[in-house]
């Protein structure tokens, strides 16, 4: 049997500075934190981050300097409000956005997905994105004579996603907040599926499938995987530590929040294992 | 009972924008809007189906308002889950879905600015980004804007940036995709409700206690008046609050939309505590 | 409670002559022959049937002379070979055909659901399709040059989806087969739903409702309603029905074929129903 | 052992290209494709993942080919049911995809006629339409072609009608959308296999007990000959033998791809009596 299995350092080490990277889940639901983790081990830098949202994992990222440059139609931490790090960059400007919308990415991946260079939408127009998206140029339809920005197709080198469960095919289960999880992993050159937990090929349920193990290059068993976000429905989202972070960075700094996360990550874990136990989180 | 507070008086105007067989869309961090939806699925309008943005679902299922078992309220018990390119490049632009936006500004032709306050390559405040805003406010006949807070800063006479078109110049430009159906319908703050018309915003109705005066003092942009009159918004009735206190926001989650900085981080704390004791205490 | 539950009859009635009508399910499985064979009896006619793929059930609105215009990628009776009304009208140049693939419908029906009024799409340049396709015009990328034909929106006016169970809203199951009905349901001015049975609202099992009531407009109870056609797991195909349909239509008419036709269908599912009983067909 | 049919040369041959942990899309009305997905399967390539076109699943589960139960097969079991638009728009055009398909026509190019024979005005037979072949041809540069009757009625000189491009000049106009990566592999037929290039088909294996003389007699187009020599074909193994008509194919589906006409349908009532029978053998 071939196996796409792994330890998190052989997945993470072929990305290259300077990529483009797919992150997948949504919100503050179920990113890849463990793996973002690993690459700011790694010191991986010149990144660029995209994402229908982008969030507490991908401001870790500009938090350390592996970030260069952020392409999202949303930077927030949903309820929590603005991202700290995020928000100094860009007002010290040290950091490059490319402004999307839902449909500048949504277009924009199905016509990477097609192999054409754009697709048109029926947005923008009108309103200043156009203006500081220099590059999107207008085309007319030849059937209608209307006008539409056409929107450029939009792809990632390589891409994240955290799973609830995983085969060493890289077939695997998303739980929820599909967002455009499918749609990276299959677009990108490589693809890394971390997951809750390894099960044997063929025990995934029938039909419950998300992520296809064709579109997987790298299988990884990492547990609380994207804690502190949550991963539904083994765990939900640790509030209390985005809290924490919150905090931290208005009054410390970023490598001190980063200061002993794995054992709140255990402790979170444990807490929850515990509860489960007694049915309280979620009864499955 | 209680004093009545402005965000409740927003959740009952907004629900009763709601009916019965609406398809309604739940974004993002506006727990003030799912209030609303919730509320008037609990009164008059019992059979709403909702696309909820997290967990991305379709459903008609709800439960109170959460942050940390959030997902529990829209996954379990959904009818479908999509992908977002389902939901946003498909669903929303095909279906006549309802929504409520927030913009961080705001002007009389419903142009808003979710992006940067200030100078867009200096700013002051670096906001979430337009999300899916831009696109629905050009494709979606049937949303309205709402703004939490009725001041000058918000209501502008020009926002910083436009990153949604409403009426006027800029939708000009948007007709140049095919004259659209129409822009945002209503603005509705915490102090009163314009609608929208190609020549701006025109007051149509305030809340209880407001006074034109006031509202003209708080507002960046110059509004009409209603032809027909300015209508005095009814309070909530018991009902309606004792609903929204007891069973749909008991923790006050909605009133986190109207809160900034440490206020708002205590708010949060002190839910998300609640919250982890509820579970211990049902464990 | 309001509901879009009502009789066959009224379901059909609003569908005007020389509408487009979108076909649901795939080749022969879970396509919509109650329906269809409703249309029949009401006298529609001059309709255009378009679908994905295109069998049997469109075949037999041939053979009734309901169908003047047939837009598809694909009409077949998949193994059991070329549906013999289409054939025979093909040949008499008494159709009109707009040739499809699946890309000029896939394409064609998200710039449908966007409101544009074209998608570009990798394919097409050099073949005969081209050639026929007279309406399709070509477009520049302004962004790589390159050339792509300009696929143009398509949508139909009314659809018919047949369902394993629908509520009265109708939300409905499909089992398989998806197809592009969830699309079509979405683009339609006006859905028709016809299931094997209606249950209570809210009683569908969560997470498998594939058509969403606000896509739909009128539901209706058929029991059997994609006979001969599969409806997976309810009934398999009826094969022996679709040969019988080839044999009848060499050596005598359509009309006669139509004779006895719900007898037929009822001993079919009497006969499936003693087998599921006994658990033989499958074990649900 | 029964003497070897076609059918069982051309599977095993098309089992012989597939590799473990190829992705293969199987088609509409392929059993014989089917059948040698399955023996590759069941033999050197246990890891292959399908796209099932019927059913609209993606799946490793794996059963007997049948016809009244294919669904069955393709569904039970499955990893992930899409909907056509994700399987065409999406998946084939992203990932490594590996497909036979089988053209009513075929020149010397690989361009291939699946729309009408004769005049597209006014045919002598209406074929089923061009199905997603045009769109594979242009975008995936790793499909193979068939066909089940080597005689000049199939291998042509000029298509009637080109529904998908292979190489020449009609593929100098696809390359307007920027040069693709390459056109169809090999054209398997039940004489032999020709591997395309740019210049044409090149001969460069025949089955057992064909002539390259045969050959050129019962093709239409002219083709070169293979620089590296013409492989003989070794028959099938015993054992891929036993497994095929044991196993995957028992009522011999894959057959009905080489009949025509009243053969056809006696083959299938044939089948389908057979499945019945079996159906109630088993209640």
């Amino acid at each position: 049997m071939t196996s796409k299995r792994m330890s998190i350092e052989q997945a993470v080490k072929p990305i290259k500075d300077g990529q483009t990277l797919g992150v997948g889940g949504m919100l503050i639901y179920r990113r890849p934190t463990a793996l973002i983790l690993e690459l700011i081990k790694q010191g991986k830098w010149n990144l660029t981050a995209l994402g229908w949202t982008l969030g507490y994992e991908t401001d870790l990222l500009i938090g350390a300097k592996a970030v260069s440059h952020v392409r999202t139609s949303f930077f927030s931490l949903e309820i929590f409000g603005l991202p700290p790090a995020y928000r100094k960059a860009v007002e010290k400007d040290a950091i490059k956005i490319t402004e999307e919308t839902e449909t500048t990415l949504g277009i924009g991946i199905r016509a990477a997905a097609q192999g054409v260079g754009f697709m048109p939408g029926r947005t923008l127009l009108g309103s200043d994105i156009l203006t500081v998206r220099k590059d999107i140029k207008r085309i007319e339809c030849p059937y209608t004579g209307e006008i539409y920005p056409a929107i450029p197709a939009i792809r990632p080198e390589v891409t994240f996603i955290h799973a609830l469960a995983a085969d060493e095919n890289g077939n695997a289960i998303l739980g929820a907040n599909l967002c455009i999880d499918v749609e990276l992993a299959q677009l990108s050159t490589y693809t890394i599926v971390s997951a809750e937990k390894i099960v044997p090929r063929g025990s995934l349920p029938s039909g419950q499938v998300d992520i296809i193990g064709a579109s997987v290059d790298a299988v990884v068993e990492v547990q609380g995987g994207s804690w502190p976000t949550s991963c539904y429905p083994d765990y939900p989202l640790d509030g209390l530590e985005l809290v924490r972070y919150l905090k931290t960075m208005k009054s410390h700094s970023f490598d001190e929040y980063l200061l002993e996360l794995e054992s709140r990550k255990r402790s979170f874990l444990l807490k929850m294992d515990e509860e489960v136990n007694d049915g309280s989180y979620l009864e499955r | 009972m209680a004093a009545i507070s402005k965000d409740e008086m927003m959740v009952c105007y907004m629900s009763s924008l709601i009916q019965t067989g609406d398809f309604v869309v739940q974004g993002m961090g506006t727990p003030l809007v799912f209030s609303a939806f919730l509320l008037a699925k609990e009164t008059h309008a019992r059979e709403v189906q909702f696309m909820y943005t997290v967990g991305n679902t379709i459903s008609e299922h709800t439960e109170s308002l959460s942050i940390t078992y959030l997902e529990q309220l829209t996954v379990e018990g959904c009818l479908k889950k999509v992908k977002m390119t389902e939901m946003h490049c498909d669903i929303v632009p095909s279906l006549k879905v309802k929504e409520f936006i927030r913009p961080a500004q705001v002007d009389r032709f419903g142009n808003c600015n979710n992006v940067v306050i200030g100078d867009y390559a200096k700013p002051v405040i670096r906001l979430p980004g337009a999300g899916g805003i831009t696109d629905v406010a050009a494709f979606n006949p049937n949303f309205h804007l709402y703004v939490t807070r009725h001041s000058r800063q918000t209501l502008v006479d020009q926002v910083d940036f436009c990153s949604s078109v409403g009426y006027g110049e800029r939708a000009e430009e948007l007709n140049r995709m095919g004259i659209r159906a129409r822009g945002p319908q209503k603005l509705i703050t915490d102090s009163c409700v314009f609608r929208f018309e190609n020549e701006g915003a025109v007051l149509e109705a305030i809340f209880h206690g407001e006074t034109i005066e006031n509202i003209r003092e708080n507002t960046g942009f110059p509004f009409d008046l209603s032809e027909n009159g300015i209508i005095q918004i009814e309070p909530p009735s018991e009902e309606q609050l004792r609903i929204l206190r007891e069973k749909i926001d008991p923790l006050g989650i909605r009133q986190l939309e109207l809160l900034t900085g440490i206020q708002r981080i205590q708010k949060l704390e002190h839910i998300l505590l609640e919250e982890d004791k509820r579970r211990r205490g049902s464990a």
